[in-house]
């Protein structure tokens, strides 16, 4: 049991991981704002996700699980509004390139 | 080698590089963003370190509100860095050489402090019983150095007396900082909607966990500050003028209640600060939920800056 | 193994609560003031100040009767764990000076921040208070962590008060002032850190039975001082000082000038004589005393060649606090330790006066800045007939920085001259000397331009305040009278030794330094000056005008030197620079010691 | 290496670092930046002191986290502090000298980049 769990959190965080590089890369080497935020948000909320997702079969209870999935909305939340407010003002030409 | 100590050397790497690029790039802005990166990661390290209360605090005040603070000010002073003129190559050097000599001789002090190394923490868990708290972090902010943690609230009350000298005569007594306005309809004023009931459950939350866990008046105080500083940003608050007596006595709160508790203690108890032990748990919890709201006020009345409008709209 | 800690050190003694109110009760009027706001800060201020007076004459009092230092657990909680508050009769003895200055300044200041709703009264009567409590904490803290809190909170109340005004100038002087201290307190906190991580505790006591000569508490007190001597602004750390003292309201220049360079200036005290006195070793203390010479020389050269008043007295402040540095090697004795002792009563002494008279200095200054509009030395001719108290607030003042019988200054000289005959160190007894003759040669200069006569009368823009000069008065008085006082129930002064008033070799001694003062005034001052008045000689004004032109030369030379080392990045530079010296002269004199 | 050498050696390298900034940086903003750096090597520093006294079942001496945290909220005020006079200066200065004025391509966006 126990290890099924390890194999699945192990799967999971690596795979968020994997997310996390690809949308660091996109951010890197894409041409523009907008691409850029593309890479950023896709690959940032998966990779969370994923990372929550593989940490939950950890979790010592009820609470520590709620927390874990707490921190994933907020995460999804606060991306979610910056990337929103950059595409904005990326659209309304206050940043160039 | 372990896998954790190769993690740790590539924070401490990653930690290092964010240093470096905050000190040698070129644009304010930039750098300020490399601060709160780096920020985020000093953090970690703190875990690392088996210090998470100190990490929460980092992560709030040093790299979360000193980052809005800091990209605040690039922000708003984009235009002066024009007038700087560049320090000459050969005192650079000198700079250079002399900072190195001194990470060496750091570096050096440290690698070789005594084994096995002093430690008051026997010593802090065996008096924890006089306070019935058990986070130890806790208990010497409160009690065993509790003229330090006194004398520091004091210290942010100065902060906010020094930013507010620097108004302006006309606006003396006004609202600090300038009116925000935000889309109504837009993402942010939705954020600023949604999120402070969330905020401030986490906040209180923070300071509760803070008797026995990691967390207290400081980092909930942090995260109360952000959720209000939000609802200015956004419009849906305004900062409140100066002169109002409430805001006046929510900044004092704090350090007054501290120095109340602690004149009572020298009158009818041990001593200055001290706390008998069975009221000990109510009355630091009572100053630190006091204390709470005064960093919150504080923390974000230290954001807005000085007075700069006159009360009236 | 560590010895035991002495049982005198971990207790409460009797009259040790009395160390509480003398934090808490500025502190409170800190609070109240804040939240009474605007109409009530003053009326807060002149509450809490006599009370804060009262419990400084109590501490005196308590501590002549009580046989060791006064000692209070914080919490009853003993060191290391806890903090204690410790007194002794240098603590008491700056508690009270302290007391006295903030009184006058008080008074002083009743009718520049009156009670009105602007921000100006608001800040000065805060930060009036919170410096009180700022100094109190250094004055009687025994942990070294707690002196940071405090020595932040000193530089956190001074700030402001010298941007108060508001200009431009003001703003930048305080911007340099904050980031100077703050790399101070920073390298200060890193000293700390060090500490800690070898010994397990803070306590001074405590520290002082446990330190060794090792590296950490070599690199610990090397980085502590270089970062207090920046916030003393100790030659060549000095570039904040003149333009943040002088562009502070006259109140708040005295506060400025005579207290708070006095409180990291005291953390090196305690820190050199209580927690490490066998660390130093000679070397590093004749460096530190070396810097005190030049901070005499270049300040005092640098006062004479300024055309405005304020200016003037804060370069007298880069100079007079040198001399507080003398002290250092004359108090090293044969036993290899920094020892209480006549050196360290001088020096200490020569703290007191200085707060006193430069207080009384910036006080008298800032009344006439008040009264004229400007202080441009050229324009103040025929001063004293309109001003005849300020102009003799002034010179009383000046008369006893010079060190004029029967001055604090003229007995620490004395003391420290007497130290240094000991110690067989004849140099720092050349440099005390000419030390005052510098210091008159100031003094003389702004007399002299307001004894001229002049045929108009000096236009007068403002009111005529005699609360001010009064102020000024009996505070220059105080420091004209402090060699009276009975010092040696507080500090380590033998009085039998000290040689009678107005006796002839006395007299002399102080006439050759005034003379001296005044050749060098004539040779060095930029004036268009005297020359007029010598023209029946026009043989004496030509080899005067030799002399002069040569003595311009070498000025101008020194003048460009301190333009640079007053940048930033030398001034920062100088600061490691210091640090590792410091350092190395540690730990050489510990390698290198005979036996 | 243990937890304690790294973040040692981290620490002090932060730490002058943060000199290195504070001294040659002409640009006060960049120069507030610099003493954070400054000050969080010196925390550092703290937390590795105590990082090297666990004991008791703590893993970090709760003392020197406790000062690094009263060190944290005055190093946040004293950039704040720093920050108000700085804009109070740029307000002063600008209302005098209305010709300073942002180049073009100043900018965040291509800052970040």
């Amino acid at each position: 049991m126990s290890l099924a769990r390890d194999m699945m959190t192990v799967a999971a965080v690596s795979a968020g991981a994997f997310f996390f590089l690809a949308g660091t890369v996109g951010l890197l080497r894409f041409p523009d704002t907008l691409t850029r935020l593309h890479a950023l948000t896709k690959a940032d909320n998966l990779g969370l996700g994923l990372v929550v997702l593989g940490l939950l079969p950890q979790a010592a209870g009820l609470r520590d699980g709620l927390k874990l999935v707490g921190i994933w909305l907020l995460g999804l939340l606060a991306g979610a509004t910056v990337s929103q407010l950059i595409a904005r003002a990326a659209r309304h030409g206050q940043l160039n390139r | 080698m372990s896998i954790a100590t190769v993690f740790e050397i590539v924070l401490a790497a990653v930690v290092l590089g964010l240093g470096v690029w905050t000190i040698v790039v070129p644009e304010t802005f930039s750098a300020t963003v490399g601060f709160v990166a780096y920020g985020l990661l000093v953090a970690l390290v703190w875990v690392r370190l088996d210090a998470v209360d100190v990490a929460l605090t980092e992560a709030a005040i040093g790299g979360g509100l000193g980052g809005v603070l800091l990209l605040g000010a690039a922000a708003r002073l984009r235009d002066a860095d024009l007038m700087a003129e560049k320090t000459p190559g050969t005192l650079r050097a000198s700079a250079a050489a002399l900072s190195v000599l001194m990470a060496a001789a750091l570096a050096g002090a440290v690698l070789v402090l005594p084994d096995p190394a002093p430690t008051l923490a026997p010593a802090a868990v065996a008096k924890a019983g006089a306070t019935s708290l058990s986070n130890p972090v806790t208990n010497v902010l409160m009690a065993f150095r509790a003229m330090d943690t006194m004398l520091e609230k004091i210290v942010l009350l100065l902060a906010v007396v020094g930013v507010w000298s620097l108004a302006s005569d006309f606006a003396w007594g006004g609202r600090p900082g300038p009116r925000h306005e935000a889309d109504p309809r837009g993402v942010l004023v939705f954020l600023a909607r949604l999120l402070p009931p969330i905020g401030i459950v986490v906040g209180i939350h923070v300071l509760w966990a803070g008797a026995d866990q990691p967390g207290g008046a400081f980092q909930g105080g942090a995260i109360l500050a952000s959720m209000w500083l939000l609802a200015i940003m956004t419009g849906l608050a305004d900062t409140p003028s100066v002169s109002l007596r409430w805001i006046r006595l929510i900044l004092v709160a704090g350090p007054g209640l501290f120095l109340v508790v602690g004149l009572v203690g020298l009158l009818f108890d041990d001593a200055f600060l001290s706390y008998p032990p069975a009221l000990a748990k109510p009355l630091i919890l009572g100053i630190e939920v006091t204390m709470t709201l005064t960093i919150a006020a504080t923390l974000g009345l230290l954001l807005a800056g000085a007075p700069e409008r006159s009360a009236q709209p | 193994m560590l010895p035991p800690a002495p049982a005198l050190e971990a207790i409460t003694t009797p009259s040790g609560f009395l160390l509480v109110p003398s934090i808490a009760v500025p502190l409170t009027g800190v609070v109240l003031a804040f939240v009474l706001g605007d109409r009530y800060v003053r009326l807060v201020a002149y509450a809490i100040i006599p009370l804060g007076l009262a419990i400084a004459v109590t501490i005196l009092v308590a501590l002549r009767q009580s046989a060791g230092p006064l000692v209070y657990l914080l919490g009853a909680w003993p060191p290391p764990l806890g903090v204690a508050l410790r007194a002794d009769g240098v603590s008491a003895v700056m508690l009270a000076a302290t007391a006295v200055v903030i009184c006058a300044v008080a008074v002083y200041a009743h009718a520049d921040f009156k009670d009105t709703a602007t921000r100006a009264p608001f800040a000065f009567w805060i930060l009036l208070l919170a410096i009180w409590a700022a100094l109190d904490t250094i004055f009687v803290g025994g942990d070294l962590f707690t002196l940071y809190v405090a020595l932040e909170l000193l530089t956190f109340a001074a700030v402001p008060l010298v941007s108060l005004e508001g200009h431009p100038d003001t703003l930048r002087a305080a911007i340099r002032y904050l980031l100077f201290a703050l790399l101070g307190s920073v390298l200060y906190l890193l000293g700390t850190a060090l500490l800690y991580g070898g010994y397990g505790t803070l306590d001074i006591a405590l520290l002082s039975h446990r330190i060794q000569a090792e590296p950490a508490s070599f690199l610990a007190a090397a980085l502590m001082t270089a970062g207090l001597l920046a916030k003393t602004a100790l030659f060549p750390l000095h570039l904040w000082l003149p333009p943040a003292h002088a562009g502070a309201p006259a109140a708040a220049s005295a506060i400025l000038s005579g207290l708070v360079v006095k409180g990291s200036f005291f953390i090196i005290v305690r820190l050199w004589f209580k927690v490490m006195p066998a660390l130093p070793g000679l070397p590093a203390t004749q460096l530190l005393a070396a810097l005190g010479a030049s901070a005499i020389i270049f300040g005092s050269v640098l006062a004479l060649r300024q055309q405005r008043l304020k200016l003037l007295v804060a370069y007298s402040t880069v100079a007079q606090l040198g001399y507080l540095f003398l002290m250092f090697p004359l108090a090293f004795e044969a036993s290899g330790k920094l020892e209480d002792g006549n050196a360290l009563s001088g020096g200490l002494l020569q703290a007191v006066s200085h707060a006193t008279a430069k207080a009384a200095m910036f006080m008298a200054a800032g009344s006439i800045y008040a009264r004229l509009g400007h202080d441009r030395l050229t324009d103040l001719h025929g001063l004293v007939r309109t001003m005849p108290l300020s102009v003799l607030a002034f010179a009383l003042a000046g008369i006893a920085l010079v060190g004029v019988q029967p001055s604090g200054a003229s007995l620490a000289k004395e003391l420290l001259l007497r130290a240094a005959a000991e110690r067989g160190q004849w140099w720092w007894a050349v440099v005390l000397e000419a030390g005052g003759m510098l210091t008159a040669a100031y003094v003389v200069l702004v007399l002299a331009h307001a004894l001229v006569p002049t045929d108009g009368r000096i236009a007068s823009t403002g009111p005529a305040l005699h609360v001010r000069n009064i102020a000024a008065l009996v505070l220059a008085l105080c420091s004209l009278s402090l060699g009276l006082l009975p010092w040696d129930s507080y500090l380590a002064v033998s009085h039998g030794s000290v040689s009678g008033f107005f006796a002839v070799e006395t007299l002399t001694k102080t006439l050759s330094s005034v003379l001296g003062g005044v050749v060098l005034a004539i040779l060095i001052a930029p004036w268009p000056h005297p020359d007029a008045y010598l023209t029946r000689w026009k043989m004496v004004a030509s080899i005067l005008g030799l002399f002069q032109r040569s003595c311009h030369r070498s000025v101008g030379c020194l003048e460009r030197a301190n333009h640079v080392l007053c940048q930033w990045p030398a001034a920062s530079m100088f600061l490691l620079i210091l640090a590792l010296l410091f350092g190395a002269l540690m730990v050489g004199a510990h390698t290198f010691r005979p036996g | 290496m243990s937890t304690v050498t790294v973040f040692g050696l981290c620490a002090a390298a932060v730490a002058s670092l943060g000199l290195y900034g504070l001294i040659t940086d002409p640009r006060p903003l960049r120069k507030i930046i610099a003493f954070n750096l400054l000050g969080s090597g010196v925390f550092l520093l703290f937390g590795v002191v105590g990082r090297r006294g666990a004991a008791a079942g703590i893993g970090n001496d709760p003392v020197p986290q406790a000062l690094v945290i009263t060190g944290i909220v005055v190093a946040f005020s004293a950039t704040a502090l720093a920050i108000a006079l700085l804009l109070r200066l740029f307000q002063t200065t600008a209302f005098l000298e209305p010709s300073i004025r942002a180049a073009p391509g100043d900018d965040p966006d291509r800052a970040a980049s």
